[in-house]
């Protein structure tokens, strides 16, 4: 599903952010992306779903190869991509649901589907009274889990989602695990970002390790 | 599909308006701004140069008698003069009417003409011309009557007339191009105002498109705001050229006696339907680049 | 501590402008644009008393002499007019004189005086008061010069004179009038600016208040963004009029050869200096506002 | 240092989100603040540092009454007070060392002792490498640090430190928790709002459980 082949990527002045990585994530594979701050975790995913280009090396997703996709193909590109970002990238000026309805308004459904079944992802999150708040007026886990839902709301086949259990506690974080398990189990790849050691000692699961741009381990 | 999705963005182009007002408040502003100040300098430059034609057409020629000539002789005259130039009017002045009219031009001055022994003016004929006559043909009507017996001379306020025609000669040159250096100022201070505006929501764009809008579907809510906020800015300098049609000028109205004859400038509908056009496709075309600016990164 | 805190905030401010040019770059546009307006109204309107003002003092009043004055009385005449009228010029045209320039400014249509059997006009002096009389001061000289002998008639083109009057006056009170109106548009539209160009930079002031600043401090870098923006604004404002003074004045040059003798509006260094303040003032007193309204929230 | 009376805060619509919390933190303690996502722990500390006023009860911060402070008073107390948002909050277009040094910037100390106090705090977090980036420039983690910096650089007296580790590997968790541990040492009042059960059970301190704006547990 997801193929790196001697992936570098580079910022003038920087040492490489990510150097010569190359990786194979089967479709319908959960797998932890690990490694301590600043390893380019977050780089690495941000590639696939193309939000940025590889200094060199070739990226396949889905069978394409991400860098030969024109401007126009990007975004249905994206639209197969379920994407929870470290810093939740939600919309100031919607609502909740308005901001978890996006991911389907895109793809052009109906204003009905898109309200049942952004609401549908908002109860699973645990979010259904906070639906009609404005972002600004949640707390930092609640922002977390709109994103999530919105990742999830039109079953990508592919989910990559960067630290979304940071601002979450024990019992949350379990249950949205849960969700991205269920979504793997429906058949979605999953690649889940995480610093958190717990969660990798709890769920086993095919853990990449990343330092300084480089894989140290792939277990 | 087409429609339920034209809804949509309408409904949400409503909202954006609702939850931030300020960037659309401003670019309605400017554009309002920039249409009034065009609309108005053409307005003014059309009637200023109506104003000049029938100042130009009001020309009218006086033929200076013989001061000898008898009433008689005069009226004689008056007929010829009818006859010989169809497409004007003409009224004789005889010397006691054109003393009572000298006495009343001058007013508290009229004193001046107690001193004299016996009333100095001659007799004239006053052709008007009908129509609105070119300079060019007042000066040969004036040549032609010029050869009439008992004319002493012709006046038609030559010097004036040239300085009305070289007057709205540049006029036509000197507005036309003030009137388009700043109808491009003002579109530059337009669309760079609509792009601060589009900037203010630039992680929006980011947003949207990392969500997986496409490139059309990120542009346009835009685009249809941009559109509302110059028909709203259009609407805005049409409402205050009304206003300062009906509130305004009737407070000047009195200085412009002197322009009586000439139509007040109107706005037609057809002005207004082509106004609002314009500022429709001003913020359509400005949020275009715009929002165009913003997607590339 | 208020030198290097001052010296800090320039640099700020010099930064900011090189990393988010767009706001900036907006405001110092609108402010110029405002600025490049207010002004050129206001020197085409002093531009357009001041051609008024010459036309009146150029109106020459014409004293037609009874046909039948010979030259020597004719010359005797201008003396007394010289004598009575020290303010004035004079000088006497004869009529074959009088026959001849007719001829000159009639040009192709001159044909038409070829039938004449005799030179039908009348001698003239012509009397052109020096500095620039009022026209009621002209009326007198006219009605004075009325009462000398072997005089006919006396022409000051009183009609327009009287428009001129006319027109001065609603020059006066329609061109102030619009040009408060506008004035107060275009600073409406720069305040609405700044204050979005400041909303694009809202986080920032919840941040820096969030830190510990105080309301001066958060301000102060704003207040000098502005005033930078605003000098610059009238810079280029400046700079326009300046161009528009070199490139496109001359252009049209040719068809304002009627208001030769009318000194071409200038701009002094006092003016750009007012003008450079001005900017300054509107962007500083524009970014207090604007960062006022976001300091409360 | 710390007292609170009855304090409670509604937002018009909801259920309240401070519910009669009644506190007491002594000069120099070390308070852990956890609960759930929404409890109410980041509404907490805004009220401490005067970003919202509460609906009713009293705050005393440092001896003063919150609620009686000027306007002009207000950034006083926030000098005395190092915060690190849940958000980061960095300013977007000055470089990470003109971000920690803007905390000193307000204070009116000069160039150069600003510039070298927030290279040390940088150097502390490990990031004098990115002393001239811009945030945004910068991984999740490496930002949080920046703020992190930003709120240690004046020595404040208070620290308020709103899930400051959320985005950090466990190496990094304790070296900056060190800091923390260290500013504590010197006398600055800590008070650490966090979901990460494995902290609270790694470093015993006093622990104050909220749950829908309740305080469940003080211990
Ligand atoms: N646009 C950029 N320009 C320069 N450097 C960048 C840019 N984006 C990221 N970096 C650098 O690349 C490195 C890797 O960043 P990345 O966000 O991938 O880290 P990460 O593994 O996600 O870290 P974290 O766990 O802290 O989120 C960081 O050191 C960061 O400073
Ligand atoms: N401005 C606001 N308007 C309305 N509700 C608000 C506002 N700010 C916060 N809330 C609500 O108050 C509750 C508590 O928020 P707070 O940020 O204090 O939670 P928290 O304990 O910090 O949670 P987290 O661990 O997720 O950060 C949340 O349910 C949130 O939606
Ligand atoms: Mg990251
Ligand atoms: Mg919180």
């Amino acid at each position: 599903m997801i193929q790196l082949f001697h992936v570098s990527k580079c910022y003038p002045g920087d040492a490489p952010v990510l150097d010569d990585v190359t990786l194979r994530i089967e479709k319908g594979e959960f797998v932890w992306l690990t490694g301590p701050s600043g390893a380019g975790k977050s780089t690495l995913l941000k590639l696939l779903f193309c939000a940025d280009q590889p200094t060199s090396g070739q990226i396949l997703v889905g069978g394409r190869n991400v860098g030969r996709l024109t401007q126009a193909g990007v975004p249905f590109l994206r639209r197969n991509i379920g994407v929870v970002f470290q810093d939740f990238k939600l919309l100031e000026n919607r609502t909740v649901v308005e901001n978890v309805g996006y991911a389907l308004e895109v793809l052009g459904a109906s204003d009905s589907e898109i309200r049942e079944r952004a609401l549908r992802r908002l109860e699973q999150v645990g979010l259904k009274h906070k639906a009609t708040s404005l972002p600004l007026r949640l707390s930092g886990g609640e922002q977390q889990r709109v994103a999530i839902a919105r990742a999830l709301v039109n079953e990508p086949t592919i989910l990559l989602a960067d630290e979304p259990t940071g601002n979450l506690d024990p019992g949350l974080t379990d249950s949205i695990l849960q969700l991205l398990f269920d979504a793997n189990a429906r058949g979605t790849t999953v690649v889940v970002a995480t610093h958190d050691r717990g969660l990798l000692s709890r769920y086993h699961k095919r853990t990449i390790a990343l330092d300084k741009g480089k894989v140290t381990s792939d277990a | 599909m087409i429609a339920h999705v034209a809804w949509r963005l309408s409904r949400r182009a409503a909202v954006n308006l609702w939850r931030a007002p300020l960037p659309s408040l401003v670019s309605v502003l400017t554009i309002a701004l920039a249409l009034f100040l065009g609309m108005s300098f053409a307005i003014g430059l059309a009637f200023a140069r109506s104003l000049l034609v029938s100042w130009g057409a009001q020309a009218s020629i006086t033929l200076y008698l013989d001061p000898a000539t008898t009433d008689d002789q005069a009226r004689a005259l008056l007929a010829r003069v009818l006859e010989s130039e169809p497409d004007a009017d003409a009224v004789y002045v005889d010397r006691a009417q054109a003393l009572r009219r000298l006495r009343v031009d001058l007013g508290d001055l009229a004193g001046a003409l107690d001193g004299l022994a016996q009333n100095p003016l001659p007799p004239t004929i006053e052709v008007t011309p009908r129509g609105s006559p070119e300079p060019a043909v007042v000066r040969v009507i004036a040549a032609q009557l010029q050869r009439l017996p008992q004319v002493a001379q012709v006046d038609y306020g030559r010097e004036w007339l040239d300085k009305l025609t070289a007057l709205g000669r540049s006029l036509r040159g000197f507005g036309l191009g003030s009137l388009i250096a700043v109808l491009g100022a003002a579109l530059l201070v337009v669309a760079n105002t609509i792009r601060l505006a589009v900037y203010a929501r630039r992680d929006e764009i980011e947003i949207m498109k990392l969500v997986g809008a496409t490139d059309g579907y990120v542009r346009m809510p835009f685009l249809l705001e941009g559109a509302l906020q110059g028909l709203l800015g259009a609407g805005l300098a049409l409402g205050s050229l009304a206003a300062a049609d009906r509130w305004f000028l009737p407070r000047v109205q009195q200085a412009f006696v002197f322009a009586s004859g000439v139509a007040a400038p109107q706005i037609l509908l057809s002005h207004a339907l082509l106004l609002l056009g314009i500022g429709a496709l001003v913020g359509l075309f400005g949020s275009w680049l715009a929002v165009a600016r913003f997607l590339r990164t």
